[in-house]
């Protein structure tokens, strides 16, 4: 068992990586974020970018087979909350780039917008190969002051 | 507690779809039903009321990006109201915003669709 | 990673054992009961009863020092939900034996109710030792047909 | 979104407690200060209505128990209103229903205390 966090918001979530288990992290994004000091705003903000994290985990690492698991890990400290997703299916060689929103309702698709999203919500995001086969999404968001003055992000609009 | 259900009611020739809890990868299926259900049968004038919804993951603007370019084929729009702080955020950052019309209330974007048939101005930006 | 239970209602927790975590530990639980099936009264009464048994955890075995984790596993299955909290703290030779609440009332008591509690709104309550040094609360509560007929639970009243 | 927070409001000589949200070992110290106070303050009728209450904790019934005692010998006492049904179920299963009288509403509740000033029958149980 490893030591808590400074702030106490650390938390380690051995989970089925399933849709249904979707839910279950977004509450417990929300609460870690809420106890690590981030207005409810912003929590909301962070569960749904670790929820896009996880959606790609399920949909495309282990393209919705049964019986694989996710690891969310989560640790908060003064600069702010960092959350990691571990899972042993396939990862992109690189992350998709930016979108063009126009051309893709222009050819009907109803994807395509996951990692983007991530990215607009969230400090830093970056997915790496942490041992060989295991793949792991990071995900960091930082503490705004004044009470996130800046509520767009850092990733300038394309 | 149902994690999403999916109301819809009409106001003239609008249909209003109030989905209810919240939209992720797991409960999108429902609301993806409803849009096509709508898209399919011609019922091509939507508003979309966020007023009872927590939160949206990018697969509910994607069942909403599915269905737009053949909506406004056949001279509708899907309109937006009632976005709490945390789904408004989402929108705009995804670039909704440039490709939707939201409204502050239900009346107003079914109101909307009488005043102007298609490509009126945002009216809350 | 163990692989997912068969209802997909697994779930392994590993968060600081503090006052402040039992929120988060609450929400999961509802959310894990939820998902195996259960009503959500019934949901409730489980997250309670998972609840007590972390507050004793907290308060006796970690007797409310810092720095240490607690580890909390949920499996469901056809015939109901078990979970374990394993921690290395303090724990009883034997569970306290039942309750008189007029004697505790007079005595001006603020506790002593947990175990009772636990007791009350699960099916099985038990404290092993599963390791040298490694305590585990194990609660069980089974699925009750038609629909929690029996909602009083199965231990008679004292 | 705070965890919990307590209310309170005069009703003639009786004082409603109404604790909004969840208590557990973390969030009992405000509604046992809530408590504390009223006991050593001599607000001996408290009425404390469970309508805003998600869930209690053994550590709730223990700030209760803790004052009771000397809430009664001040020829005052605890009645309890608005229990949702996991909470009504707890408390039963504790036997906090043979302790303290239940009413289905605050103003059962608050009325019993001018009707029968102690040891009626409960009202609800
Ligand atoms: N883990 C992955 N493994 C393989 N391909 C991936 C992975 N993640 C993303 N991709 C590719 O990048 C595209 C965009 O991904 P993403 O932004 O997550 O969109 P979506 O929301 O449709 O999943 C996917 O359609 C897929 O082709
Ligand atoms: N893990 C433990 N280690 C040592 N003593 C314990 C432990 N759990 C319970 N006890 C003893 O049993 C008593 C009753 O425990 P419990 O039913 O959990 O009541 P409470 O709600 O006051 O914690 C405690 O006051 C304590 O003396």
């Amino acid at each position: 068992m490893s030591g808590a966090g400074p702030s106490g918001a650390s938390l380690r979530l051995e989970i089925p990586a399933t849709c249904e288990s979707l839910e279950l992290v977004h509450e417990a994004t929300v609460r870690v974020a809420t106890t690590a000091g981030f207005a409810s705003d912003a929590a909301g903000e962070i569960a749904v970018a670790v929820g896009e994290a996880m959606t790609n985990v399920v949909v495309h690492a282990y393209r919705r087979e049964e019986g694989h698991d996710i690891v969310v890990r989560y640790a908060a400290d003064a600069s702010g909350l960092r959350i990691e997703l571990e899972h042993s299916g396939e990862y992109p060689d690189r992350l998709p780039a930016g979108i063009d929103l126009a051309k893709l309702v222009a050819e009907r698709r109803r994807g395509g917008l996951g990692v983007h999203l991530m990215r607009r919500l969230m400090d830093r995001v970056a997915h790496e190969e942490v041992a060989p086969g295991v793949g792991c999404w990071i995900l960091e968001r930082r503490r705004r002051e004044p009470k996130d003055a800046d509520r767009k992000g850092p990733d300038p609009s394309p | 507690m149902p994690d999403l259900e999916v109301a819809t009611r009409r106001r003239g020739a609008v249909v209003v779809v109030e989905p209810r809890g919240f939209i992720n990868a797991h409960t999108v299926h429902r609301f993806e039903e409803v849009l096509n259900r709508l898209a399919a049968d011609g019922d091509a004038r939507i508003v979309i009321s966020g007023r009872s919804l927590s939160y949206v993951a990018s697969a509910g603007f994607g069942a909403i990006m599915g269905i737009l370019e053949e909506v406004r084929a056949s001279g509708g729009d899907i309109r937006i109201s009632d976005l709490n702080a945390t789904v408004a955020h989402i929108f705009e950052v995804l670039g909704f915003d440039r490709l939707c019309q939201t409204f502050p209330t239900e009346a107003e974007a079914v109101e909307s669709f009488s005043t102007a048939e298609a490509g009126g101005k945002s009216g809350d930006p």
